[in-house]
Order: structure tokens, then sequence, then C-alpha cells
């Protein structure tokens, strides 16, 4: 039997490498099961991993994937402060849902206003909207130690009520003929969050992604709030030592949290999504989560993690297309792709070593 | 040869969900079998609505798609604006109501076959309570219910109708609990307006309650409990709308297909229904076909008594896609 | 209105409604007491729902599809375990990988059994005894699996509380370090623990397509597997109060579509998210005792066990 | 004693060896943890293990109880080969342990942890009973029925040992048993171990106390990075040259100049501290008062659990308390959390290392930043001046002979000794006006922990008011000035030192924590919701 070995402090060569090892080996299990669906794997492995970057069309899917990757690490990069800090807030797809809500409706209220200021006033009440309803399994767990696992997974289901209900009441499209969803904001330029740039998939909230990677990442590493993060998930009596009061660090990484989500959601519902209904939210919340754990809760391994999960999206549906794979092998892969960076991620932190025997 | 014609679908479902994706897959499967090497047909499923949609519907229109059905209500933003961007694809797009020079749009009048299965109801009903379980209030699920209340009324003064909003499309066990729910309040008669097969097979549970097939015939619980179906039936409006645009005639339309386009099927109806209220269902349903009776024919009501519709005066069609009110006799309200 | 709601009946449907939620959270509950935290249970239920349902079809037999469905939970698990244990892989995010792998994978093997019906799970016969008032229609007129159900609860019980294995369980869930030093094998037990947790995902999944629905369509669990999740946590550990749990969940759930069709004027919307705002309320009351919440919480749940020496 | 049956020998040396090892090694990435090391073991022997932190006391008695297994070498039980894969194959043979650091579950009950160390435990009942019975033939009184979280350390132990005792050992190994006890605790474990050693079973003994050891084993067996360098009979030899041994080299005492303590207000003042223990097993403070000059330095002792966490944080910060209830140089702390009072010039050092004075994760350098950042200047507007943290890391570990291969590695890679060291310097180097540690040398060697005391020494003489919290009483006597004693979150009135007997001193800590039946109120309770939890 071989045995693991703690190496002292993680292996940077293999911290590196053990991603392009994953997705190697993902490749060659990915390709056994297509062919076991009788299509050619070679091509499949292409169409998924190469043609959305490199392809006939990549010009237009290479943006798409910011577009895609964009919720997906805003979201992560929230939810890896609070995992880096012990906090367990699995209810970002709430959150994510409501700052969309309040945000939205803030704009909505002021149909057809023009005000510049609109849009800013949107998003900030969009963090706000993510950001209390994150705050509420802090507060239920500061004031009666609930559990904050439980408490934000089920606001997600409320959440996703009040979603249907303002979809089908007071946000419904006046105009809309009875049907639900609210108005889409591409006819509200005041409220759009269109493409900045044009053709790059650039919006305000892949700008809002990439500018969290970059803060977290300065949080983290040179700012006291980060180190504190890190100490309460290391050692929460240390932290406690250092001066931190656990619960309004709680609070912070729920409330931080909640509110990226929340930013997440409205920079979504107004620009690619474009209008509250029922079907807004598609489990950007919980994807993040994975997206946070595969980045190793390090906000460039979640940049990386986020668009490595967009491609597999985007490449997914290229396969669906032009291949006619159906969507469940796509999720199937993605779940083995998961499957093997979580598995080979040993090898930047233990050594392997055949036992010797010991002789009696 | 000449190129195939590639002709994309994109669902919001599985096309495993027995429901509503399945069946307009089934018209796909009816264009490759009509037309054969003449089209290439591709397809997306679950895609959600929303961002995602937009992206699916551009890779496929970049992929050479001539024509993109686009099959949910949701997708209609994103059909119009792909659309847009490519004024050489053609776009149809499922129960909107937004067009373009190259987007269509088409819808079937499920309330055609509610009125049939109201019929049936109303005179199989033991207990004179009927149940129906709805998705989400949207015009569409309200005519369903107002039509099938109206026929179960005019056969039968004494019925009533309950309603449970499942606020889902599909959650087969949701949909289960519904039906129990249901059948526990005496309901012996079951419509459901989501997708799964549940209800059916939570009615088989208790003897006596009968149901019906939706979007599929469901043909697994007949004779009983399922009696008869509303089937959703895309094939010949695929068909026809592909051969338009292979003969160069296809143009921006909207249809709204009923029983007698082919679009709305009545499943057969079983020996599980007396011989007398079969025949009075299928006159009425080859009445709806031939366009000399409309399901919401006057005088009608509105919940709060207020008129609607005058003697023989019939409700035009959009004040039908925009219904959002109960007829005068049900009870409760529509959330809103 | 609320009085033509037969109360017996409610409680009936109730139990047949918890079911599924009831048999995945009781076996997560054992995974949890190991000290492993399995956040795949929706993953594993679904695989079990198609598993279960293609047995049951192919032999014509329900009893095999759910033997069917118990065994590829737990072989589902396995994955999981092997994850773990073995390669000490985060386990949230092991367990959500799961989730998202068992989803894909049962739509895929599930592709040809949409829309078939399976052989029908007959009820338990208790002969007159069913028709004794009350206890008659709650009770004693339901399938196997439903009393199987109640039987492992009762069984998970007795062994965490009163057999051996059960307390060196616990041991390992509250201190793996300890349990290792007094020469348990954490892992191999651990392993144990997630197939049992496996296989009861499993069979949660089978109630589903084989009784309660019974079909088998993609994604049909629809969430229910993290319901299973929150039920534990609820429970606080406790296998009585996850039956509590589950039934209250259920019962919930059941009594809004009830009110609904006995036409009770709530608005639908605020009855319709009452199973989750309710089980918010229980749980903050319950969690206001701190001191036995946190006794029940098995003290390393989801650490890393890594045996250095 | 019904329960015991086995081999009844006379004690000493010179009888059948019970455990023989020849050769073993056992090598660590990095370190070797045990090189070429043969000894024996005699039937009824008490045998000690010494050497410093890390020498590998603990790895060899691992690998005799199957825990780890030797890169090479042999053993020998009664002559036969003993090479136990697993703990389980160990107790089958007659070994059993107390570990260093417990090997208990805080939320099962006494009988179930003793069940879990049994191969073949009786009934629940039965095991009560007689768990009851051995526990009062030993003098070591246990309640079966009671969680072990709710016990003291003193009684903690007594579940290990019970738990070996019930087993019927042949070889009995202690890994640091003593840290935790009072004298009269000590006094009672003592005569345990010579009654068991009476009845002929074995004992290996491991403690940093040389005291402890002259005064109860037969033969010492001493080891230095990994290899035995000498063994004697403890007796022969005083508790100076036993240090010399271990350390190879010739130690220093803490020296303190003679001195007395100056006039004035007092540096540090507690009034009326009473406080709620935020811990789910914790005692609770009440109305603690004392005062503390500069320069001065007040022990408090006590046994574990008995308040002294409770005290330290209620002193550090990390547990506030009315305003008023804490003053230092005339400052009302009370209410203030650590940082504030660190601003005031109020440092604390916790007991446990690793987990709460430091984070094991965490570079020296971030562990640094942890308490220093406040009174060092480390920290500008929120951010963080690593440069000088690193400075200030770099300057500790050079002040205060920390041995690591640098700043920038894990504190978990620090041996205890030199962990504490870090941790005590980096407190010590931020020119405080109070200071106050809990446990300044549990588990360190006898250098490491004199020149810690020397070092505390130091700052008092430079003028810091000290409190130091310490169940260690040789230590107290060495270097307080005053002292007074904690019981049940209560403190005794601070007397001085000089013409304090040990036994004073036992009854200013209570007696031996636990003799007295245990308080129905605290433990009823929680007997009572243990058992109506499936109810
Ligand atoms: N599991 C392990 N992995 C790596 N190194 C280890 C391990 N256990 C012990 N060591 C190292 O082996 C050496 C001997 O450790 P051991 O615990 O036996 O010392 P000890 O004599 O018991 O010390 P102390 O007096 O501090 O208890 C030390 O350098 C220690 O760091
Ligand atoms: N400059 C800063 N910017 C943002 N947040 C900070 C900053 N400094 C501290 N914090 C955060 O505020 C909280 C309080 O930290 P601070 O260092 O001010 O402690 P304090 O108030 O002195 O502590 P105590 O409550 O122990 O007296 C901590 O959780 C920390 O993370
Ligand atoms: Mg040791
Ligand atoms: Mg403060």
């Amino acid at each position: 039997m071989p045995r693991l070995e703690r190496r002292p402090t993680p292996s940077r060569l293999w911290t590196a490498a053990t991603p392009v090892l994953a997705v190697i080996a993902t490749m060659f299990a990915g390709g056994l099961l297509f062919a076991a669906l009788g299509k050619d794997p070679v091509e499949a492995i292409r169409t998924i991993f190469w043609d959305p970057l490199f392809g006939e069309f990549a010009s237009y899917s290479r943006p798409q994937l910011l577009v895609k990757a964009g919720p997906l690490i805003l979201i992560a990069i929230g939810l890896s402060l609070g995992f880096k800090a012990q906090v367990w807030n699995i209810g970002a797809e709430g959150q994510y849902i409501m700052g969309a809500l309040a945000g939205a409706a803030t704009g909505l209220a002021f149909y057809p206003g023009d005000s510049p200021l609109l849009f800013p006033a949107m998003v900030v009440i969009g963090a706000l909207g993510g950001g209390l309803w994150g705050l509420i399994p802090a507060v239920l767990k500061l004031r009666f130690g609930s559990s904050e696992i439980l408490v934000s997974l089920m606001l997600v289901y409320v959440a996703q009520h009040i979603l249907s209900a303002a979809a089908f009441g007071m946000l419904k499209n006046p105009e809309g003929r009875g049907f639900p969803g609210s108005r889409n904001f591409q006819q509200f330029p005041a409220a759009f969050n269109g493409e900045l740039i044009a053709g790059t998939g650039m919006h305000w909230g892949v700008v809002a992604a990439l500018g969290s990677v970059i803060a977290a990442h300065v949080l983290l590493s040179r700012h006291i709030l980060g180190f504190h993060i890190r100490v309460a998930g290391e050692a929460p009596r240390a932290a406690r030592f250092a001066g931190v009061s656990p619960a309004l660090l709680t609070s912070v990484c729920l409330g931080i949290s909640g509110a990226l989500a929340g930013l997440a959601g409205l920079f979504e519902v107004t620009g690619p999504a474009g209008q509250i209904s029922t079907d807004f939210a598609s489990g950007y919340g919980f994807t993040a989560i994975i997206v946070a754990f595969l980045g190793r809760l390090h906000p460039l391994g979640i940049l990386l993690a986020g668009l490595l999960m967009a491609l597999t999206y985007i490449g997914g549906e290229l396969a669906q297309l032009t291949l006619n794979l159906p969507s469940a092998a796509i999720q199937a892969f993605q779940g083995m792709l998961l499957f093997f960076l979580l598995a080979f991620d040993v090898l930047s932190n233990f050594r392997i070593r055949l036992a010797r025997r010991a002789r009696a | 040869a000449q190129e195939p014609l590639k002709v994309g679908f994109i669902y919001v479902g599985p096309i495993g969900d027995l429901g509503w994706s399945y069946q307009h897959d089934q018209g796909r499967l009816a264009v490759e079998k009509e037309f054969g090497d003449k089209v290439e047909t591709v397809y997306l499923e679950s895609v959600p609505e929303g961002a995602d949609a937009e992206r699916a519907l551009t890779q496929m229109a970049m992929q050479g798609a001539d024509l993109i059905f686009t099959t949910s209500f949701g997708y209609m933003d994103a059909t119009i604006n792909v659309a847009a961007r490519f004024p050489d694809v053609k776009f149809e797009h499922a129960t909107g109501y937004k067009r373009a020079g190259n987007v269509a749009t088409y819808n079937a009048r499920f309330y055609e076959g509610r009125a049939v299965m109201g019929t049936i109801a109303g005179r199989m009903t033991r207990s004179n309570k009927i149940g129906y379980i709805g998705s989400f209030p949207i015009p569409e699920v309200i005519q369903g219910i107002n039509s099938t209340f109206i026929h179960a009324r005019k056969v039968n003064p004494d019925v009533e109708i309950s309603v449970v909003w499942a606020y889902t499309w599909f959650d087969p066990a949701k949909e289960a609990d519904a039906a129990r729910a249901l059948i526990e309040q005496g309901v012996d008669v079951i419509l459901a307006h989501t997708d799964s097969t549940a209800p059916l097979a939570e009615a088989a549970k208790t003897p006596g309650v009968i149901g019906f097939g939706q979007a599929s015939d469901m043909l697994d619980f007949a004779p009983s409990p399922r009696v008869s179906s509303i089937i959703d039936n895309w094939g010949p409006y695929y068909i026809e709308r592909v051969q338009a645009v292979l003969d160069g005639t296809w143009t921006s339309t909207d249809t709204w297909a009923g029983i007698g386009e082919g679009a709305v099927v009545i499943g057969e109806i079983t020996d599980a229904v007396p011989a007398e209220v079969k025949a009075e269902a299928e006159a009425l349903a080859a009445a709806i076909a031939d366009k000399s009776y409309h399901p919401f024919t006057g005088p009608l009501n509105r919940q709060d008594g207020t008129p609607w519709l005058a003697e023989g005066e019939v409700a035009d069609d959009a004040t039908l896609a925009g219904m959002n009110f109960y007829v005068e006799g049900i009870k409760g309200d529509i959330p809103q | 209105m609320i009085g033509s709601i037969d109360p017996l009946l409610l409680i009936a449907s109730l139990m047949v409604a918890s079911t599924p939620i009831l048999l995945a959270a009781i076996g997560e509950l054992v995974v949890e007491k190991a000290g492993v935290l399995n956040l795949g249970v929706e993953g594993m239920m679904i695989v079990g729902a198609i598993a279960g349902f293609a047995a049951a079809v192919e032999s014509g037999s329900p009893l095999v599809g759910f033997v069917g469905a118990a065994l590829a939970g737990a072989a589902l698990s396995l994955i999981f375990a092997v994850l773990t244990q073995v390669l000490l892989s985060n386990q949230v995010a092991t367990g959500l990988a799961l989730t998202l792998f068992g989803i894909g994978f049962s739509a895929l093997i599930g592709q040809g059994y949409a829309g078939r019906r399976p052989p029908p799970t007959p009820k338990l016969d208790f002969g007159p005894l069913s028709d004794i008032p009350v206890l008659g229609p709650v009770l004693l007129r339901h399938d196997p699996v439903v009393y199987v159900s109640i039987l492992i609860v009762a069984a998970v019980w007795v062994f965490l509380k009163y057999t051996r294995a059960g307390l060196v369980l616990r041991a390992v869930g509250e201190s793996h370090d300890a349990a290792h030093a007094l020469g348990y094998k954490v892992v191999r037990l651990r392993v144990l623990a997630i197939a049992f947790g496996g296989a009861c995902a499993g069979l949660g999944g089978a109630y589903l397509s084989l009784v309660r629905v019974p079909q088998w369509t993609e994604g049909m669990t629809a969430g229910a597997g993290w319901i299973a999740l929150a039920i534990v946590v609820f429970a606080s550990w406790r296998p009585w109060r996850v039956l509590a749990g589950a039934y209250l969940f259920g019962g919930v759930t059941v009594l809004q579509l009830n009110l609904q069709a006995a036409g009770v004027a709530i608005p639908v919307q605020y009855l319709s998210m009452a199973p989750y705002v309710i089980t918010i309320i229980v749980l903050v009351i319950i969690s206001a005792d701190r001191r036995r919440a946190a006794q029940n919480a098995p003290a390393s749940l989801g650490r890393v066990f890594h045996a250095s020496s | 004693m019904a329960s015991r049956k086995g081999p009844r020998r006379v004690t000493g040396t010179g009888t059948a060896q019970l455990l023989t090892i020849r050769g073993l090694t056992k090598a660590y990435p990095g370190v070797v943890a045990n090189s070429d090391v043969s000894f024996s073991v005699a039937e009824g022997e008490v045998h000690a293990l010494l050497g410093e932190n890390g020498a590998g006391k603990s790895t060899l008695v691992k690998a005799i109880y199957g825990l780890v297994r030797p890169d090479a070498g042999e053993m020998r039980l009664r002559g036969e080969l003993y090479a136990p894969a697993e703990p389980r194959a160990a107790r089958a043979a007659g070994v059993a342990m107390v570990f260093q650091h417990f090997s208990l579950f805080e939320a099962l009950n006494v009988a179930e942890n003793i069940a879990l160390g049994m191969e073949t435990p009786p009934r629940q009942r039965e095991l009560a009973a007689k768990i009851r019975e051995v526990s009062e033939a030993y003098g070591l009184p246990l309640d079966p029925s009671r969680l072990v979280g709710d016990l003291s350390a003193g009684e903690r132990q007594r579940v290990e040992i019970i738990r070996c005792l019930l087993q019927d050992p042949k070889l009995l190994i202690m890994d640091e048993p003593t840290s935790v006890l009072t004298p009269q605790e000590v006094e009672i474990l003592f005569a345990t171990l010579r009654q068991l050693s009476a009845e002929g079973t074995a004992i290996l003994y491991i403690s940093h106390k040389l005291e402890e050891i002259r005064s109860l084993c037969d033969r010492a067996t001493i080891l230095r990075r990994g290899k035995v360098v000498a063994s004697c009979i403890p007796r022969e030899v005083s508790a100076r040259d036993l240090a010399e041994m271990m350390v190879g080299s010739a130690l220093t005492p803490p020296a303190r100049a003679a001195r007395t303590v100056p006039e004035g207000p007092p540096a540090l003042e507690v009034r009326g501290l009473s406080v709620a223990s935020p811990m789910p097993f914790g005692t609770s403070l009440k109305d603690v008062g004392f005062t503390v000059a500069r320069g001065e330095v007040l022990g408090i002792a006590g046994v574990a659990g008995n308040g002294q966490d409770e005290l330290l944080l209620a002193l550090s910060g990390e547990l506030t308390s009315a305003p008023g209830m804490v003053r230092a140089a005339g400052a009302d702390l009370g209410d203030k959390g650590p940082n504030d009072r660190r601003r005031a010039g109020f440092v604390a050092a916790p007991e446990e290392r690793l987990g709460h004075a430091a984070a094991p994760g965490m570079s020296l350098v971030e562990n640094a930043l942890l308490s220093g950042a406040v009174r060092m200047g480390l920290v500008r507007r929120g951010f963080i001046d690593w440069a000088a943290t690193r400075a200030f890391a770099d300057a500790v570990v050079a002040e205060y002979d920390v041995r690591t291969p640098g700043t920038h590695v894990a504190a978990r890679a620090l041996s205890g000794g030199n962990l504490q060291k870090f941790v005590i310097g980096r407190e010590l180097s931020q020119n405080p006006s109070v200071i106050v540690i809990n446990q300044p040398t549990w588990g360190v060697d006898a250098a490491a922990a004199a020149s810690i005391r020397q070092v505390i020494l130091d700052r008092a003489a430079a003028g810091a008011a000290v409190v130091v919290i310490s169940q260690d009483l040789d230590e107290l006597m060495e270097i307080a000035d005053r002292f007074a004693a904690l019981n049940e979150g209560r403190l005794s009135p601070p007397r001085p030192v000089r013409g304090l007997t040990m036994k004073e001193v036992g009854l200013m800590m209570g007696g031996a924590h636990g003799m007295q039946p245990p308080e129905p109120d605290a433990a009823g309770v929680l007997r009572a919701e243990a058992s109506d939890a499936e109810a």
C-alpha cells in the first residue's frame, strides 16, 4: 500500500501541475464515456476544450466565456472569504436572486427615467439586497446559534418563491400581455448593463468580477481584515486572541459574500438575462461553491476555475450541437472533471511513498 | 446533391421530461422522418432562459442553422435579439407575442382540448368535485381552467373546481402530493397543467378517480385512470414550416392552431367512459375542429359577476392571450 | 374551510411524502456522525431513482429494484469515499461534484426508461387491522418501504446508542485522532458509513421513482437531497428527530397543498414557501438552546483525517 | 481486588525482562525520531524515559503501543517476538497506554470512553459497576455517567488510567501524566502506580519533572536526539545531573536579583471580576480580585479546570467584563477587547500554544503579526507592513533563541519548547507594562523551561507587572513574589511566597480536586440532558 506523507508546505510545482494533469485525465476518462455513447472521443474533447477558445467561432465564444464566468467568479470570491473563515454560506443562489430583485425593482420603480445615477443606485441596492439576505443567517447564528448552512440553504427556496411572486405580481411587465416577467432592461437604457466594448463580452459584471479577484487578493495578502479571516479559519481561538470578534467576522463574511452574490445577480438581470423571470436564477450560486473550492479558495485560482467551468459549459453546448452529445453526458463529464481535479490535488499537499515494509 | 436544410430546436427541459420538451422533440423527429436527407436537425436541451439562451441560439445560428424553433416563452427576448443579428436565419418562437421579419410565433389552443376534458369531467364526476393542478398563473393555464370549468358546468350544474398551484412545471413528487391533496378533498377527476405523469399515477392509487394525459398521451395509464388526453402535437406545424423554408415561401406569421389544425389532439377516449359521454365529447371536439363552436362563447360572466361575453359572443384572441381572470362560479383567487 | 381537511388522511399522506427525504436523511446522519459531510445526497438519490427503476422494470420485481437502488447509491458514494478518505479531497467540493455527476449520469442511463411504468409496489396487508379506526388508516395502509424507513430510523438509533460499533462510530466522528490513537480504523469505518449513507439515499430515490411518483424522469428528485441534508442539521444529529424533521417538512408541504385544495384564502406564494420558513423557525427555536445543539454536532465533521504515523 | 488477576512478583531490578527493545529506528521526513534505540523494562519495574522536547520519547512508546511502525529493530515481550500491527494487538498482548495528549472524547461519557479503550468491554451496566469498583480501589473515584467534557484535567487523566487498569496490563505506558495534576493528585497517582508495580505491572513513565522521577522510578533511560545516551538509577543521581544528561551540557537555574517590590499604585488591579465561561465545559469566575505592582510577579496556582483559562481570557480581553473590573496603569479596561488592552501596554500568553497563542498552519511571521500588530505598529490604515512584521519575527527568533529553519516555517513545524519560546518572546518583546502568562513551561524540557523563567524574571526586573498562572508549583515557588490559588473559579487572597509550605499551598488549592463527590448541580443537570436526548 502506498502511503501519503504530508509535505511541510504545499508543493508549488504540483499545485501548478495538478490542474493540467486532472484535465488530461478527464480527457481520457471522458473520451471513454463519449466513445461508449458512440461518439468520436477526440472530436468531442476537441469540441469541448479547443473549439470555444480557438475554433471557427472563437471570436464569439471567447467573450462569452467571460460572460458566463463573470457571475461565477464574483460569487465564488465572496464565498471563498467566508469558507476561509469557516463560515459556510451555501445560500449564494438566494442572495443572487434577492440582489437581482432589489436592484431591478429599484430600476423599474423609476421606469422610464433616464438619470445617470439610476444604474449606480441599482448596483448599490443590489449589493445591499444580497448582503442583507446573507446577513439573515448571520443574525440567526449569532443570536440563536442556528446553523448558517441550513438557514442559508432554506433561504434559497424562500428567495425562489419571492422571485416567482415578483415575476407574477409586483414586477410584472404591464405591457407583457399578462405573461410573467418584468420589463426587459434592454429597453430601459438608463438601467441597462450592456456590453462596455462591443464584441468583448465585457459588461460591468465582468469588470466587477475581475475587480473582486484583485480586491480579494489584496485583502487576503495585505490587509488586516484578510489576515483576520485567514486566522479565524485556521485557528478560531487564535483569532479571538488577535482581537477578532467572531460575531463581527461572521457578519462581515456573510455580508460580503451576500453582497457579491447580489451584485452578480443585479449585473446578470440587467445585462445578459435582461429581465426578472421565474427562471432567472439558473444555479450560479451553487456552481460558484464548486468554483470556489476548485480555485482552492485562492482569488487567482478562482479566476481560473471560473473560466474552466465556463469553458465546459460553452464547449458542452457546442458538443451538443455538433455531435449530438446529450446534455446529460456533458453534466456527467463536468462531474468527472471535478473529481479528477479534487483527486489530483492530493499531490500538492502530500508525497506518495511506497511503504517500506517494517520487518518484525 | 444540395446541402440539407439545417433546422435547430432549443428546449427548456430535458427531452426525457415526457412533457413539454419531449413533445417538441417528437415534432423534431417528425420533421426528420418527413424530409429524410433534405434536412438535418440539431437541438440543445435544458437551456436556461436568459443569458444562456441567447448564447445557445447564437451558437446554433453560427453553426449554420437555417431555421430555429425556440420552444419556451422565456426565450422571447433572446430570440428577437439573436434574430436581429442573423437576418438570414428564420426563427420560430413558441407561445410568445413578439415578431420580426425573420421571427414567427406559434402556439396551440390547448383550451380547446380542455373543453373536451371538461365535458368528460362534468359527466364522470360522482362527487361533483373536479381538481386542477396548475403550474403557474399564466394566461395559458388560466384559459385551461376556465375552459374546463365552463364545459363541466354546462353538463353538470353542480360541479365545483378546486385549483392547486404547484408553482413548478416539473416536480413529480410535488405534483403527486398535489393530486393526493385534491383526492383527499373528495375530488374524483384530476386535470393537470404540469408535465409529469405523477398526478395520473397518484390517481391510479384510488379506485374511482380518473384523470387525463397532459402534453403526451400517457397511454400507460389507460384505460383508467387515464380516460383521455390532450396531446401537444407540434409535428404538423413543424413540417409545414420546414416545407415553407424549402419552398422559399416562409414568412413571419402568427399561428395559433387548435384541434382543427391537428396541433391539439384528443387522445383516445377509453372504455372507462360510457359510450354516450364519449360520443358527446367527440361531437364537441368535432364542432371545435370545424370552427362551428368556440369554447369561449357567451353568455359568460367574470368571477365577480360582471358580464364578459354576451349571448353568442365569442372571445377575441387578444383577450384570451392575456387572460388573467376566472369565469363566474370558480372559487378562489388567481395568485398575483 | 380547514375543517374539510381530514387530519388522518393528512398524516397518512405526509408519511408517504416524507419517506424519500427520511431515508436519505437517516443515511446522511450516520455519515455525519462518523465525521464526514457528504453533500452529494441529491446525486446519490437520483442515481438510486434510476437504478432502482431500471432494476425493477427489467426484473419485474420492486424488491429487486430497491436492492439495486441501494447498491447503486452505495457504489456512487464510494467514489466520494475514495476521494475524501483516501485522496483526502475537500468534502464539500467533492460532495457537490458528486451531485453534479449523479444528475448527469442518471439522465444518461435513464434514457431508455422515460415513460415506462414500473411494477407496482404492493401495500402491506394487515388484514382487518387496517380497519381499526384512526390507527388503521394512518398507520396500517402503507407500502413496506414506509415501514422499512421507520425501522431503519429505529435501527440507527439502537445502533448509535446501544451497540459497540455505534459507539466507535460516534467516537470516530467526535475525534478521529483519539480514535486512531486507540487503534480504530478511522478510514475503514468512515468508508462503511459513507456506503450506508449512499445506500439509504439510493433507497430514498427509488422510493420516489417506484412508489411515490412512480415513473422515471430526468431530474425527478428536484432538490429532495438538499432538504435531506438540511433535516440532519435540523435534527441536531438525532435519529428520531430526523424522523420528526422529515415528517414536519413533508407535513407542511402536504398541508399547504391541502389548504389550497380546500380553498383556504391564504395567498399561494406564501403558502408554498411555508415549508422552508417553518423549518428555519423551528430550527431557530431548537438551536436557541446552544449547549445541547453543540453537544450533538460531531466535532470532527468535515475535517480531513490523515494518520501521520 | 477481585477483578485483578495476573502475576504478582517482587518488584525491583534483576527480575525477568518484560520488554526488550533492540536497534529500534524510526525516521520521519527530515528527522530520525528514534535511532538504534535499545533498552529493556523488567517485570514490575517503574522505568523512566527522559529526554528533551523532541528527543523521541513519544515516538518510542507509540511504537511499543503499535501506533507507529518502526523502520527497523526488534521488540520482544517476555522473550517472544513482539511486533504489534495496531494498538488492538498491543492491548491483547497486555500493553496499555495513557497518552500525552488525551485520547478522550468529550461528548461521550466516562463509561463509553473507557469501553472504547477495551477489547471486550462488558455490558454498560456491569462496566459502570466495575469502573466504580476499580476506581475506588485505586483511590481515583470516577462517576461513569458523566460526560468527559465536564471533567477536570485530573479527572480526565483518571479516565485514561482506569481505562488501562481495567485491561489488566502487564506494561503500562504513561506519557507525561502529571503535568496537569495538583500535588495531592500526584501523590494519589504515585500511590496507585506503586501499588500496580507491587502487583507486578511494569510501568514505562515519561516526564519532564525530574524530582518526580527520582521519587518514583526504579530505572531511567535517557534519550537525546533519538539516541539512547545514558541509563541510570534515578534515586542515585541528582535532578541536576539528570537534566544535564538530557541536554548534554550544564544548566543554569534562573537567577533573580534580590529586590523589593516598589511601593506606589498597582500596575494591574482586578476587582470583583465575575464572568461566565464561554466554553461549553468551562468554569465561571467568581469575584476574583488582586493587584500586582510594577516589578512584581504574582503566581496563581490551581488545578486545571478551576478557571485558569477563563482568567487568562478575562485578562487578555478575549472575554470582556463590566467596566471597572480590570484596570491597568489607571486605565479602565474591563469592557475593552484584546487590542485596546494591548494599546494600554497589556500583553498575554495563553496556555495552548497551537491553536490559541499561535495559528498552527501559519508562518512565524504571520504569527508575529497575530498579537504584535498593535504595539509594534505593523498595520497602517488597515494594511499590513510585511517587512516590519518579518523584522519583528526575526528579532524574536534571534533574541529568544528560537530554533527554527526560519520565520517562514509554519508554527506547527516547531517543537513545543521552541514554539513556546517564540510565543513568550513575541509578547515580552513588545515592551509591555503588564504581562499575563498561563502555563509558561507546560510540556517544555528543562533547559527551555529555565530560559523561559529567566526572561520572565528579567521583564519583571525591568518594571513590568507579571501574572503567571501555572499548575507547576515548583515553578511558581521559584519565580513568584506572591502566591494565590484558583479553586472553582474563586481566587484565594494572595500571600507572599516566602514561608509558604507545600501543604499550605495544597490547602489553598482546595485539596485534591474531585475527592469530594461531584457536585450534583452542574453534573446532574448534564447527565439528565444526555440521557433524555432520545426520549
Ligand atoms: N507524525 C510525525 N511526522 C513527522 N515528524 C514527527 C511526527 N511525530 C514526531 N515527529 C518528530 O519526531 C521527533 C520526536 O518526536 P516525539 O514526539 O517522539 O518527541 P518527544 O520526545 O515525545 O517530545 P516531547 O517531550 O515534546 O513530547 C520530533 O522531531 C518530532 O517533530
Ligand atoms: N483598517 C481596517 N479596515 C477595515 N477593517 C478593519 C480595520 N482594522 C480592523 N478591522 C476589522 O475590524 C475588527 C476590529 O479590529 P481592530 O483591530 O480595530 O480591533 P479592536 O476594535 O481594537 O479590537 P477589540 O474589539 O479586541 O478591542 C476586526 O475584525 C478587523 O478585521
Ligand atoms: Mg512527547
Ligand atoms: Mg475594540
